[in-house]
């Protein structure tokens, strides 16, 4: 798997950085591509868009609902519009745009959400996202990915553009440790195993799939092999990989940089409890908002962390029917 | 939008975009404008849910688009340069689905099935079931801003189709509408007209009780939209504001159609108990004879 | 259980109208509360307090933003409101009002969500709600409250007007069966064991509690003893009583009148995953958008039947390590 | 909000709600804004965060909201007939700490804390955490709504208390700050001003690139306000439009001010790159050296 994973990674890039060169590239590939803001282009770097196409870059100023309305009037024209704003907003003060007209009526509109996670750290948590992938994914008919450093966004915004309905692509507003080498090729509801093991099974996404990889090697050390999945597409999700792991493993973790609630591990707890039940143990954000501050100290106190997972993986194995009877304090909630 | 299949053959007569307004035309769209009424008081009243106030207050306004105005073609429901209606009060769609049946885009017939299972013509506007429907409606607010980015493509494609959004008086409450208009206004967005059913009544009262909306004109003016003001249950009014609205240059057009919501029966006007009421068997029977008597008017 | 539940319902009684005489006596009750309408009082039957307390009650037109955030405003004052709309509307067009100041600032607005599920059923799915109990449910801090029957909105919402916090109170706007009797005394946050068995739990909320207990009774016919559990508060969650029953029976089924994902069912499957793990079945509204048409019709066509959760029982019941193998279909999704 | 621990006795004079604007108070505020410029760039240029733009062309306002018209008290901060503030322009908020710390909320030691892991002064106003704050804010456009809210419960509990909103100008194309103004309007809430930054410049140009906001007055007189349009620099202006708006019988008022974004460094004025840039440390001392310049001008 070495040209899956880089080991070590090589540096970091932003990833709002590598959205906007993505975009503009996209721009170039694909004449019906539309680029829409809602005065916040400087900071997700969809101004490069803006700078390349400006006939194709749309401003409606500070309006969100409207943004999206626009760009499913756009979309009624035969465009590929692109809708820029942070994830809160779209996941908040615009849903009902999204719900009516993208997820219920299908308009083929894509939703570049900026600052997703807690990833504008100091901006607190009025900004911060941690229930996105939760609401989005409570939608039929949505599509929900999120890339976990900048060589999936490049690789996945074209298939983003290329897919037919609506998709929530989520993106990080930091620079992210670069983990992906050549041969990883997403693809929009495929999850991607990245290292094998059969103790238990490490789903991650978006920036705690570097972090989940970490934490992998570290029980490695102690001998305990977590294979590690990356799960970039949350909806629709790879319901045949995760019962596999589940299958293969015994024991699964889900680490995401969102609310424990309705995301990814609810995605993954929802699939087992119908298919093949298995201890799960959800890294996230417990239920809480969180604060201002840098962004790897909040990762850190709000728990994504690569002890989080370490723990996580070990009392999910420690619940596996074959383990030695402990007792282990339920913490859902 | 889904595809025209079950066409029939346009029942009622289309009045060439750009022929003149005569007076014979005038007198059949404001009599089909009843006969209208009349079609959705049934399917109300048929299917014992519906909406028939802002129904009736928009009827003449829908019969000059889509029997004059609009260059569309059921036949061709997808043609990329057809014009566009968005119907942002969803909740009266019991007319827009008769017309769109009157035009051709599906059998009259099919209009008995309004609001029941497996029905093509949901309880609000539903584009992927409905031929001839370009986008949701339902829950209000979405036109103006759905309608710039229709006239936005258009521009893009340097096409001359032109977008035509229809909203509820009540329907002015919603912020949206007023983002919509100032994108509108800062794109001199031209080939877009938003029509005002401007009848008084929201859904629960007036909108003097529940939430005023004058000076009407002068709130749409200082958003920057030249504002036209008609009597929207006169068709040579409405379809002169139409053209008007057609030759403006640099501005996006709102008229404002003073209406009266349940227009044609004496008991439903002006009333919010009409909003969404549904006629007993008598209520029916004196409706249906004061529009049939409103129709009369207008035969020749 | 006799006076808990009435076997045979005794009739039917309009939510909707029992919600708005509650409300009435509520505010003879409290001095404090203010009710909040968006233009369809007439609708939800909050007209009903208008009329006896004009004084009290704020019209803020179709406007449902602003309704939330006038609400707030009220809170300030220490006022305790309680605004009504349609469900869909407080969790879409207003949500980022809900979040920003009901789950992070703490604002003590009540949300009384009227039409909710598919209960406005000839306005067809843009007023239909089946994503709001996984909306409302990933924000921190929400109360998340389903009455089933008319009594319980009468016993349940001086609690909602008490509660120290944002509560989201999911309102029915048809005539449902009257199931519970005068020892029904429901608490916010405890689930209610409505009858008795050790085959499987079925857990409900409201308008399937009663669809639950006529199943639970046709499998009593088999022989099959189902246990039924109400979950009125779907957050915060009685985890103890769904572990009880994992534990105890060793097959769940969860019944709402929602989508599977995210909601009830999503709920319960978390907790189950980091607790418990037992096989789960969701009946529920399968991830779709639905249609206009009879209330009852919809239920059925959507698979909110007791037919629907009779089958989900025997899916989870066989899938039980303890019972015959047999191949079952995954259905996640 | 977060009850006044900590509590220190305020270090800046407060002039009594009433007394009359002699020269030396509007002196001494509009010197004061100059120095709460200077512990907002500390602030900013420390943390290598914040919002430095918006917080300067508001300062002469907020000036004369603490230090004189409001009737707050730091050591009954739930006084429940205290006067209300809205910061609706919440990114701002810098400024706002700042005179909360000067008003004697908060030690002024704990500004440096802005925006710090743990901290009590969060990256956008969070009332559970800030003594003094009576909203959450951050995502635009709340203000006004909430403000209405406030000024009802005023009514009905016959105080009187009033309530400031304060909006930025780019924070006009948000759809609810209309939904508000008209609620506002229906119950003409003379009880509550509403205080607009226009500075001209929003996040990513100014408002005339992405959104033109003219005619600013007439919007808001269509919507049923009563419109004061004064320089918003002008200490002594300022005093007068809330005293006016104070006496406003039957409707909400509105006082368009007119402001520079970064007001007071030259670099920074009127320049969206300033909206949240981060100073270098030479950019830093040359923007302190104009700020106390500036300060100097006003002194005695
Ligand atoms: C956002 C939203 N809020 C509330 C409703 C419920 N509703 C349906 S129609 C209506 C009144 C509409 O009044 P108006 O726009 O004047 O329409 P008309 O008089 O033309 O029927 C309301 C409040 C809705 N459909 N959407
Ligand atoms: C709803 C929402 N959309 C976008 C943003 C991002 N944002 C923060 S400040 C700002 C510009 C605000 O401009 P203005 O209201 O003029 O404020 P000022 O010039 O006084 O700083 C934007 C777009 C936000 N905070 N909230
Ligand atoms: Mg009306
Ligand atoms: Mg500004």
């Amino acid at each position: 798997m070495e040209r899956l994973i880089l080991n070590p990674s090589p540096g970091v890039t932003l990833m709002r950085k590598a959205y906007g060169e993505a975009l503009v590239e996209l721009g170039h590939a694909r004449e019906d591509v539309v680029v829409l803001s809602a005065d916040v282009q400087s900071s997700d770097f969809s101004c490069m868009f803006e700078a390349a196409f400006p006939e194709r870059f749309i401003n409606v100023g500070i309006a969100e609902p409207a943004l999206v309305d626009v760009a499913v009037g756009l979309a009624n024209g035969g465009k590929v519009p692109i809708a820029n704003t942070f994830g809160f907003l779209f996941a908040t003060r615009a849903l009902e745009m999204v719900r009516t007209h993208l997820a219920f009526s299908g308009a083929n509109v894509k939703l570049a959400a900026a600052y997703a996670g807690l990833s504008d750290s100091f901006d607190g948590p009025t900004h911060q996202t941690i229930a996105d992938l939760a609401i989005l994914r409570s939608l039929p008919n949505m599509a929900v990915v999120v890339p976990a450093d900048a060589r999936a966004v490049r690789r996945l915004l074209p298939q983003v553009a290329a897919w037919n309905g609506p998709v929530y692509f989520r993106l990080c507003r930091n620079e992210l440790p670069d983990i992906f080498g050549e041969d990883y090729q997403p693809e929009i509801g495929k999850a991607v195993m990245l290292m094998p093991g059969q103790d238990a099974t490490i789903i991650a996404c978006g920036v705690m799939v570097g972090i989940a990889l970490e934490a992998a090697r570290r029980l490695a050390q102690e001998g305990i092999h977590a294979r590690v999945v990356e799960i970039h597409t949350i909806k629709p999700l790879d319901t045949e990989m995760v019962v596999h792991c589940a299958r293969e493993t015994g024991a699964l973790v889900t680490a995401e940089e969102h609310s424990i609630v309705g995301g990814l591990g609810g995605a993954v707890a929802e699939c087992l409890g119908e298919s093949y039940p298995v201890p799960l143990e959800r890294v996230g954000v417990r239920d809480t908002f969180t604060e201002s501050g840098p962004y790897e100290d909040l990762l850190r106190k709000y728990g994504l962390s690569s002890d989080a997972i370490v723990d996580a993986t070990r009392r999910a194995m420690a619940r596996k029917p074959s383990a030695a009877p402990i007792e282990v304090q339920s913490m859902c909630g | 939008m889904a595809s025209t299949n079950n066409r029939v053959a346009p029942a009622a007569r289309v009045y060439a975009f750009g022929m003149c307004h005569s007076a014979e035309m005038i007198a059949d769209l404001s009599r089909r404008a009843y006969e209208y009424r009349a079609q959705v008081l049934r399917m109300v009243y048929g299917r014992k849910s519906g909406h028939i106030g802002g129904a009736f207050s928009i009827a003449e306004i829908l019969c000059c688009l889509y029997f004059h105005q609009m260059r569309v073609d059921p036949a061709r429901a997808e043609w990329p340069d057809r014009d566009r209606l968005v119907f942002s009060k969803g909740h009266a769609c019991a007319m827009l689905y008769t017309m769109l049946a009157h035009r051709g885009y599906f059998p009259v017939e099919e209009l008995e099935t309004f609001r029941a299972l497996d029905s093509r013509l949901q309880g609000h506007p539903e584009p992927a079931k409905t031929p001839g429907i370009e986008a949701a409606a339902g829950p209000l607010g979405h036109g103006v801003a759905i309608g710039v980015g229709m006239a936005l493509a258009a521009r893009m494609e340097k096409s001359k189709r032109r977008t035509y959004v229809v909203l509820g008086d009540g329907e002015l409450n919603s912020g949206v509408i007023w983002e919509g208009a100032m994108v509108a206004a800062k794109y001199g967005l031209d080939n877009l007209t938003v029509i005002v059913d401007y009848n008084g009544v929201q859904q629960s009262g007036t909108t003097q009780q529940i939430m005023p909306t004058e000076p009407i004109a002068a709130k749409w003016a200082s958003f920057n939209w030249h504002v036209i003001e008609i009597h929207g249950h006169n068709v040579a009014e409405i379809l002169t504001a139409l053209d008007t609205a057609h030759e403006m240059h640099g501005r996006p057009v709102v008229i404002i159609a003073r209406t009266t919501k349940g227009k044609g029966v004496s008991f439903m006007e002006n009333s919010p108990a009409w909003h969404g009421g549904v006629p007993t068997g008598e209520q029916f029977q004196k409706a249906l004879a004061e529009l049939e008597e409103g129709a009369r008017q207008w035969s020749a």
